[in-house]
């Protein structure tokens, strides 16, 4: 466990430096983004160089941004004039809200498709595996723009926008959580038919067993193992699915805050948004290893 | 052919008669008869894939997904099976009968605990109330002679070892009190002394009025413990009678065969196939081409080959026997030079061979080489047979060829076969080409890890005559492991007998086995199942 | 009939950089600043200044005192008192270094001191002359700030709701990256001259929804999940125009019209025969209906059509002449084409490029440019490249001035301050590299003065200057706001001052 | 007495109609990509202003754009640009996975563990985070985003290899081998390499579909190939402003990217099984 905190530690400084640095290489410095679309002379480039600490050199400032993220401070953005922290404190809830949304309608609309579909007759089967097949293929951005035009615009069954309440986070987590579905679906249907065919589940079925209670008490947990070890993925196309999701549906979050600060070279943001995503990476499959280990009997060692 | 065709009668447990059983279309039964009367022990015997398991499987409605199933007439329990439901066959097995899979390693789910499959037949036919049933599958584990059953209880099946799995797969086919067990392969993966133990165990079933439907490629496995046999051969049944007869006086030619087949002690010096004699290279005890001294090797903290010495001359084959986990394999690579041993010293031709460097060993290789257990993990998968047994040459590339296609002739395979994949080839030419390979460069010593385990006991037989034919025709002496006493009594002239890791006795093969010394070897030879009087012991 | 207890919620596309109108920099905000500040002055419908917070102004006849007198009955969100202090503290706020470098450099760079000559009456001195002085006075900047709140702000560059102005509605809610919630001010008396009525505001609160997918603003419309949108695609005024529960409004905005600006630095475009012919290659008529469904106006000058010192004289001077680009073309020596079409000269292919900062692209702006790519390949063999980057390569492109056109159009309130900076040889933002002494001085003498007639005649040699005699500019169109919103919703109007549209002060919900 | 394995047949190439179908397309789209004048004869970057947002006709099977340019042409066309940016991510990313795996694989235990680490980092980021990133620094450009993709899953080939390796490394015929007496060098390249590459055609396959779709998302968020490039997410992008009156703007695109994927991945599927099928 100890050792896991400090790889975990290890990715993190990792994950900072190497953003610190892609930074550094980038064009154009950082000044021109202060200055933006405003008049430019010399006098007001000099005053921002000095109110940014940027005459400093690089590996001064590196330190001190080290240093910085060690107190817990993200320093200040340069193009939202305020705090990183303050910025990302509001937004990290509204992305949890829609990636635990999508997270869970992925899960449940995967998990209640492969139980009815597995081992089920061919139609039924292929047309599992032809929806989950299409929900994986349709670009997520595409599978946004259906619903909102169908469920929205067209039947205004779903607001359109906005954080506010319930029936605001159903759109954007099934444009989220689809892509989720198909996959898992898919992972899940697999390992599912396939522990069906284990021995032990001739053997089971030998006891007299039903198959849904073969399902439910052996198949299940056998094609979690499989669905678990591809939950670091999920993380990631959930996090980097949110930055599309947000800006397609409005709604305020980390990924439109990232989109922003990237498109601006809002370097403090940047870094910021990087390290939170490492953090909830590390976190997550410190997380899924121990699901694991409760799952699987045989890792436990 | 004969098809035993009496219809069951009315007391049977189990009766099927003219049994097809199908998959996508080609049927692997093709009219199977038989019927399991209370208290009686039927057992089915016969090669691999000639629709053993199927036809048990099938007796519970089992068959599998894609199978097509028709009979003249299907008797379970006294009612028809053919009229049955899902939910008929579900109140059945368990309760009616028991089921023990082939695949004894893999039955038992892997993210449970013991405990909780067993409990699971119980609680399914409700034959224990709730309260009461985790003292029950204690008393189950017990009584199918587990060692402290409440802690195995709580464990998972990699936590055991295969004998115990198997007993615990047992207890669970047991729990609900069937009339009827029906068991594919119980022993099949397990060690001599323990496969006596799961014998003993279904034995005692037997007495105690269960009836038994046991299935088994072995001969010998089931002569103890039959009433009657059935042989099967390609999906159907070619022999059946009482046990005594089967084996003592076959009268079909398949059942002769298989049963000439078995290599023991009496078939030392014969031929398998033929039983004809053959002539043993005669070993020549001045020319020591391998041997170890003090070898020692550890995993870990375990002592995996403790304080191992042997010597291997021109000519001789050294048999090494013991249990699963006793060190052979490893013994083996430390022979090869694929390990360095920990303390201790291979030399090959009496030259310095275990502390090389590897730079200094390659040229040495082609001296000393391996046939292992599975060909086809030995076997690049992408390569083509040619392809693998030209690798060890070092010829020009013109005389590869013809030295390729010279020594699949040697082992009885047509030309063509240089060009397919070892997938594409059955078991037995599998383990001809990996003959073929490594004896292509002419080795001094051949090491033999398994060679023949993984055989049905014809093919075995034919494996072992290719062997022995090459063996005398080169020279060439041979390290051979097997847990199969019946296989090394045939094939070496001394012998190994290993337990965790230690030689516990060495001597001439014959010596060893008839009189053994050592407490470990003898109760080892004593669990080797005996075929009836008719060709005596068979060692 | 007016429903007094109704709320309104209006999706706007961007989303403020900054809530503090001293640190303002997007006109896009302006409607937000006014809602929450007022400034000292206002402007009328026909450019005029009129009264707000102060009741009137005095200037000197030498331009370079003016004297305020402002009303003595405001208060700020928070209580306090507006007063001459009060004004003269949110003044000295700017001269903090650091704090707005761009304002203090150019809109204030001629203010000398501002003095309290009693609670209600303020003088500020000027070092020299500032035509636009008044404008500032009456731009989002001057939107008064309770001096308390600058001080006790938590977050001063940011603004928000603890940064508190006079203004008919007090800010109580700002999430990120989704809406801004206003309330009324219920003590409020004290609107602009050219309010459509007096007293508190009619809404009792407001949302601003942040909706920046232009499909997304219009669903939320007509599924009526907002009522008001600001930032109508032209593709989308059609339907919108059809519907019979929607209105649509629009208004040119102020300031400087959309136009390319020519690098003359260096060839092609140092040469004006190549200036010329690109202006010549487009049909403007075209493409700006294609690009916006025939919503656009088509711009003849640097100068908007809003502005007063739009000369109306260009119009029809220049663009769409295909056969005059061709010969003009040919005559600067470019007369042979490559494998593809596109003209060459020594060995060297007629390519022009522009570069764009994204986050800068709006309106549609990086289709328009394809549209006029296509043109000019189509009808001159002109090879034009339109590069879209991040703003830091943006600003290494125009520094490294690796760029032939510059596109930019300016929403001030005044064209003259936006000609100030773009056309003077040492103009900040000069990206045509384009000197004439004659130009500057004019521009010079135009915002000594506060004489309009005058200032008028002047703005317009400039533009006859730029526009025809050396063709550095090619005007496209003029920009232009729509708001749309449902038949219920009244009083949406749009800022004299700017063209955009404005706060929410009269609006109301009735029948 | 022991388990008796049964040998298995070989498997069949079975052609069924339905497996033909996305084989078809994914035929027709390399004619695209190649040589897409074969499909179509109109300029995808010809303007028409007059004629923009005409719907599906016999003028233009799939209608026209905003700017009047033929959706048909451009859905072609657009082909080049984002299989392109697929196939060559999904190219690189192979390459510098399966050296990277390799070499991790092979590498002392120490090294091993430093290079899975690095695995780590480059997979903390989201993948569409790491691309966005790369292409804010390295700015918008068909060049940029294929690097950015391919950085982004670089990790995803380098670990399979890696596990592979570990596989082969370990496995009877590489020890086999050693017994022949052939060299390491010449184990590796003879027998570890081809064989930890059993899996990239299927990942691959896979993997190049959902390459396709980020360089799309990519390009949807204006970091693709630049304007007027015909490209599919950037076809996408600029059409959803038009949907409510031009469907086949962004319908055509979308269907374009949807069946790349579908077919890339049902033909990526059967390789799978076929690989599966020959490896018990
Ligand atoms: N589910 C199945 N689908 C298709 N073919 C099957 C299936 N089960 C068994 N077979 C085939 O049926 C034949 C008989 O198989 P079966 O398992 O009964 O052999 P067996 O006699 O038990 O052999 P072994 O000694 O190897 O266990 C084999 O050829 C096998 O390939
Ligand atoms: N590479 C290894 N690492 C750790 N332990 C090993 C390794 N190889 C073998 N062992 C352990 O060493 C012991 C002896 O193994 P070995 O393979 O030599 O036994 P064996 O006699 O050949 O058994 P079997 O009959 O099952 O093949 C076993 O307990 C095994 O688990
Ligand atoms: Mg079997
Ligand atoms: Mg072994
Ligand atoms: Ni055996």
């Amino acid at each position: 466990m100890i050792r896991r905190l400090g790889a975990g530690l290890a990715v993190l400084w990792a994950a900072a430096t190497t953003s610190y640095v892609a930074l550094l290489l980038a064009p154009g410095d950082t000044v021109d983004i202060l200055v933006g679309d405003g008049p430019d002379t010399p006098e007001i480039r000099a005053r921002i160089v000095a109110e940014w600490g940027l005459d400093r050199p690089e590996i001064v400032q590196y330190v001190a941004y080290l240093w910085r993220l060690l107190h817990g401070d993200l320093g200040r953005s340069y193009q939202l004039q305020r705090g990183v922290g303050e910025i990302l404190a509001t937004q990290v809830g509204p992305t949890a809200q829609l990636t635990l949304a999508a997270a869970a309608a992925g899960v449940a609309l995967a998990g209640i498709i492969a139980v009815v579909t597995a081992g089920r007759g061919r139609w039924l089967r292929g047309a599992a595996s032809a929806a989950e097949l299409v929900s994986v293929s349709v670009p997520p951005f595409l599978i946004g723009i259906v619903l909102l035009s169908v469920f929205s615009f067209t039947l205004g069954w779903f607001p359109v926008s906005g954080a506010q309440g319930p029936a605001a986070l159903v759109l954007p987590a099934l444009a989220l959580g689809l892509p989720i579905a198909g996959v898992l679906g898919q992972v899940l249907r697999g390992g599912l038919e396939r522990a069906l065919e284990q021995p032990f589940a001739v053997t089971a079925r030998a006891r007299g067993l039903t198959e849904r209670a073969l399902v439910a008490r052996h198949a299940l947990r056998h094609a979690l193992i499989p669905a678990v070890t591809l939950a670091g993925w999920f993380t990631g196309t959930l996090l980097g699915g949110a930055v599309i999701t947000e800006i397609l549906f409005g709604r305020p979050g980390l990924g439109q805050v990232a989109m922003q600060a990237v498109t601006g070279r809002d370097m403090p943001v940047v870094m910021a948004v990087v390290l939170l995503s490492a953090i909830v990476y590390v976190t997550i499959s410190t997380l899924l290893d121990l699901a694991y280990r409760a799952i699987d009997p045989r890792i436990r060692g | 052919m004969t098809t035993y065709a009496a219809p069951p009668s009315v007391g049977t447990l189990v009766g099927v008669t003219d049994l097809r059983v199908g998959f996508d279309g080609t049927e692997v039964v093709r009219g199977v008869s038989l019927s399991v009367a209370p208290g009686e022990c039927v057992a089915i015997v016969g090669e691999s894939g000639s629709g053993k398991s199927v036809t048990a499987r099938t007796l519970l409605g089992l068959a599998g997904p894609r199978s097509t199933v028709s009979a003249a007439e299907f008797r379970v329990s006294g009612r028809d099976a053919l009229a049955f439901g899902p939910a008929d066959w579900r109140r059945l097995r368990g309760r009616f009968a028991g089921l023990v899979l082939q695949d004894a390693l893999v039955s038992l789910d892997p993210l449970r605990t013991v405990g909780a499959e067993i409990a699971e037949v119980l609680a399914v036919h409700g034959v224990v109330p709730r309260a009461r049933r985790a003292d029950r599958v204690l008393e189950l584990l017990e009584a199918v002679g587990v060692p402290d059953p409440a802690a195995r209880a709580g464990q998972h099946p990699h936590q055991l070892s295969g004998g115990l799995r198997q007993r615990a797969l047992i207890a669970s086919a047991i729990a609900a009190d069937p009339e009827l067990i029906i068991a594919d392969e119980p022993t099949t993966a397990l060690d001599v002394t323990v496969q006596a133990q799961i014998l003993r165990l279904l034995a005692e079933r037997k007495a105690a009025g269960t009836a038994l439907l046991l299935i088994s490629h072995d001969l010998a496995v089931v002569a103890s413990i039959a009433d009657r046999i059935l042989v099967m051969k390609d999906g159907l049944i070619v022999e059946e009678g009482p046990a005594g007869d089967v084996l003592g006086a076959p009268a079909h030619d398949y059942t002769k065969s298989l049963l000439a087949a078995v290599p023991s002690a009496a078939s030392r010096g014969t031929r398998l196939t033929t039983g004809a004699p053959r002539t043993r290279p005669v070993p020549n005890p001045s020319a020591q081409v391998l041997a170890g001294t003090g070898l020692s090797r550890s995993y870990g903290p375990r002592r995996v080959v403790d304080d191992v010495s042997f010597a291997l001359h021109e000519g001789e084959t050294l048999g090494v026997v013991g249990e699963s986990g006793s060190g052979k394999t490893t013994l083996a690579r430390l022979a090869l030079g694929l390990l360095e041993p920990d303390a201790g010293r291979v030399s090959l031709h009496q030259r310095q061979w275990s502390h090389l460097r590897e730079r200094a060993r390659r040229p040495l290789r082609p001296r000393i080489q391996l046939i292992s257990q599975n060909p086809l993990d030995s076997f690049d998968p992408r390569h083509t047979v040619g392809r693998l047994v030209a690798e060890p040459l070092r010829l020009p590339r013109a005389e590869r060829h013809a030295q390729v296609l010279d020594m699949l002739d040697r082992v009885g395979l047509p030309p063509e076969t240089a060009a397919r994949h070892p997938r594409e080839l059955s078991g037995g030419q599998r383990q001809r080409v990996a003959i073929a390979r490594a004896l292509g460069p002419r080795p001094d010593v051949l090491v033999c890890d398994e060679p023949v385990s993984a055989l049905d006991v014809s093919i075995q037989a034919q494996v072992l005559d290719l062997l022995a034919d090459l063996q005398s025709e080169y020279g060439t002496a041979m390290l051979f492991i097997s847990h199969d006493l019946g296989v090394v009594h045939h094939v070496a002239d001394r012998v190994l007998v290993m337990k965790d890791g230690q030689v516990v006795e060495e001597g001439d093969v014959r010596a060893v086995f008839s009189r053994p010394r050592d407490p470990y070897t003898r109760a080892l030879v004593a669990s080797v199942p005996r075929m009836p009087a008719r060709t005596g012991p068979r060692l | 009939q007016t429903t007094q207890n109704a709320t309104l919620t209006w999706a706007v596309e961007t989303q403020p950089i900054t809530l503090n109108p001293q640190l303002w920099s997007q006109n896009k905000a302006r409607l937000l600043v006014f809602n929450q500040f007022d400034a000292l002055i206002s402007r009328g419908e026909d450019g005029s200044f009129q009264p707000w917070l102060a009741k009137s102004w005095e200037a000197s006849d030498d331009g370079l005192t003016y004297t305020l007198d402002l009303r003595d009955d405001v208060t700020f969100h928070d209580g306090t008192k507006f007063d001459a202090a009060s004004v003269k503290a949110n003044l000295d706020q700017f001269r903090v270094p650091g704090y707005n470098p761009a304002v203090a450099a150019i809109q204030l760079k001629a203010l000398d001191e501002a003095e309290v000559v009693s609670p209600y009456r303020l003088k500020l001195t000027l070092k020299e002359p500032d035509a636009l002085f008044l404008d500032f006075l009456a731009s989002p900047y001057a939107g008064q700030v309770s001096p308390k709140s600058l001080k006790s702000a938590k977050d001063l560059k940011f603004g928000g709701p603890d940064l508190v102005g006079t203004g008919p509605f007090i800010l109580d809610r700002f999430v990120q990256g989704q809406e801004l919630h206003y309330r009324r001010n219920p003590a409020y008396q004290w609107p602009p001259a050219g309010a459509a009525h007096q007293g508190p505001a009619y809404l009792p609160e407001i949302t601003y929804r942040f909706l920046p997918e232009a499909a997304v603003r219009v669903g939320a419309l007509t599924s009526g999940q907002v009522q008001v949108i600001e930032g109508v695609p032209a593709t989308e005024v059609g339907l919108i125009k059809k519907d019979p529960d929607l209105t649509l409004q629009t208004s040119l905005n102020s300031g400087t019209a959309y136009s390319y600006y020519f690098n003359t630095s260096h060839p092609p475009f140092d040469d004006q025969r190549v200036r010329e012919a690109f202006r010549e290659a487009v049909d403007v008529d075209a493409v700006l209906k294609s690009v916006y469904q025939g919503t656009a106006t088509r711009a003849w000058s640097i100068v908007g059509e809003k502005s007063p010192f739009y000369d109306g004289t260009l119009k029809g001077t220049f663009g769409g002449d295909l056969a005059k680009a061709n010969s003009l073309l040919d005559a600067a020596g470019w007369g042979q084409r490559d494998a593809e079409g596109f003209r060459v000269k020594d060995g060297k292919r007629l390519t022009v490029r522009e570069v764009a900062s994204a986050p800068f692209v709006r309106d549609r702006r990086d289709i328009l440019s394809q549209a006029v790519q296509a043109q000019v390949k189509q009808n001159a063999g002109i090879d034009f490249q339109v590069r879209i980057v991040d703003q830091g390569s943006a600003q290494k492109a125009l520094e490294e001035d690796q760029y032939e056109i510059f596109g930019n159009s300016r929403g001030d309130s005044d064209a003259g301050a936006a000609l100030n900076l773009i056309l003077p040889e040492k103009g900040a933002i000069n990206r045509t590299h384009f000197a004439d002494p004659r130009v500057d001085k004019w521009l010079a003498s135009a915002s000594a003065t506060s004489d309009q007639a005058e200032r008028k005649e002047l703005y317009a040699k400039v533009q006859r200057a730029a526009v025809t005699e050396k063709a550095i500019v090619f005007p496209i169109y003029v920009p232009a706001d729509q708001v749309a919103a449902r038949k219920s919703v009244r009083g949406l109007g749009f800022d004299p001052a700017s063209g955009t549209p404005a706060g929410a002060y009269d609006v109301r919900i009735g029948t | 007495m022991s388990a008796v394995a049964g040998s298995r047949p070989a498997p069949k190439v079975f052609v069924r109609p339905g497996a033909l179908l996305p084989a078809a397309f994914l035929v027709l789209l390399g004619i695209a990509v190649v040589v897409p004048g074969l499909l179509t004869s109109v300029d995808p970057l010809a303007a028409d202003p007059l004629n923009a947002l005409s719907p599906p006709g016999a003028a233009h099977w799939f209608g026209t754009d905003h700017l009047g340019r033929d959706v048909l042409a451009r859905a072609i066309h657009g082909a080049g640009h984002s299989v392109v940016i697929g196939v060559a991510a999904t190219a690189i990313a192979v390459a510098s996975g399966v050296l990277l795996g390799l070499a991790a694989g092979l590498s002392p235990t120490w090294l091993d563990e430093a290079l899975a680490r690095s695995f780590d980092v480059l997979s903390t980021l989201p993948e569409l985070l790491l691309a966005l990133l790369i292409v804010a620094i390295t700015g918008p450009g068909t060049g940029n985003v294929i690097f950015a993709i391919a950085v982004a899953q670089v990790p995803n080939y380098a670990r399979v290899i890696r596990a592979q390796t570990f596989v082969v490394r370990h496995s009877g015929y590489v020890e086999q081998a050693l017994t022949f007496g052939r060299s390491r060098l010449a184990i590796t390249a003879g027998h570890v390499l081809p064989n930890v590459l059993g899996p990239i055609p299927v990942l691959a396959t896979i993997g190049l579909g959902q390459a396709v779709i980020a360089g799309s998302g990519l390009s949807f968020l204006g970091m693709g190939p630049q304007p007027p490039a015909a490209e599919w997410g950037a076809m996408l992008a600029e059409a959803r402003n038009y949907l409510r009156v031009a469907w086949w703007e962004a319908f055509f695109p979308g269907l374009a990217i949807t069946l790349t994927v579908v077919c890339l991945t049902v033909v990526g599927r059967r390789l799978q099984r076929r690989f599966e099928g020959r490896t018990p």
